[in-house]
């Protein structure tokens, strides 16, 4: 049983990564301007563009959810 | 219990495609909270999704099941 | 044995499954306009885009199968 | 039966790929059934792509190779 | 060990993405050789490609405790 | 052991394998110009094309490998 718990767990965490990798890549074609990347650490529009990617992805993912219940409620 | 899982992971695999499509739609640009614009595209794009989720497995499966049928009778 | 012919399906149930998923994908975006999402239910275009979508696809499968069929036979 | 199991999963994985690819470029708008220009274009397609792969496998392992044995005698 | 593999495979997972990423965004036609604008391109859009990734991963964490916790507490 | 070296090895075959695949999708896109494939092998453009853009890929991969490990010894 244990063994099940600590499987469950490392694919759980196996997802979040997964979701990660995923987020990464949708983030930053929509933050990093396209052409050339510009020198330097992410700057002072592109670091909150990717924080505020992450937040509103995870937004739409609760409207969804919600949506779903109420489907499900019916 | 394969099955169930199984079952699960179709399931959660259509809520991953429907927010990474959805997401790429509704948000262009992500702000600092999600507009009420933005929310109502997540809910129609939700549903549209699904809808057409649901037709393409009933168009697939229907096609798959008449070649295997017409297979079966030449 | 039964347990290998239950894998089997399994395994071939996960990837017609992956498949419809993956076509979901590629039809909405031919047939979904891209933008904003209409409110309703599938329109009098999106529906039978969305089928036409699905048995196009399939054809196509079907046209590259026989060449590799025609390929193999030489 | 793994080696096996591999190699098969390869061939269905270039089919697979191939298939959503041709399927993108000769098919932008499915009509009612798939058009001979249509045809001609998944056959052409297809001869292109399977080359394409092959061209793309001899590179990427005799790369390999390479690297492996410069690996060596360094 | 199964913790290590998750690691490993993350880690793998990074790198696989951004080498797809940067080479889609610095080699737009491959040449006979890779150009020292190329290369410098691939350097810096590797470290922009990280830190998004830092970003990424630090504000899907910190924002699955917050809902975790609220969730705790209604 | 012999097993583990066995699964081992057909576990770095399926990733290069995949590799191969993406690979392919992705050099096919840069050097087999878009909208209808011309009849066919592959031509005294596409050819050169698909083998430098291997080529290209992995120079770019080398790049990104010094890099990590300059990172590494700091």
């Amino acid at each position: 049983q244990e063994l099940q718990q600590f499987l469950q767990n490392e694919g759980q965490k196996a997802r979040i990564q997964a979701s990660i990798h995923s987020l990464t890549d949708t983030c930053f074609k929509k933050c990093i301007a396209p052409g050339a990347v510009k020198k330097g650490p992410l700057d002072k529009h592109e670091e909150p563009c990717m924080r505020q990617c992450v937040d509103r992805f995870l937004d739409g993912n609760l409207v969804v959810l919600k949506e779903l219940e109420k489907l499900r409620g019916m | 219990q394969i099955q169930q899982q199984g079952a699960m992971q179709n399931a959660r695999m259509l809520v991953e495609k429907l927010n990474q499509h959805c997401f790429e739609r509704c948000v262009p640009k992500p702000g600092t909270s999600l507009s009420s614009g933005e929310e109502t595209c997540f809910t129609t794009c939700m549903e549209k999704y699904m809808q057409a989720w649901n037709t393409v497995s009933k168009q697939y499966v229907a096609r798959i099941q008449k070649e295997q049928q017409g297979g079966g009778l030449l």
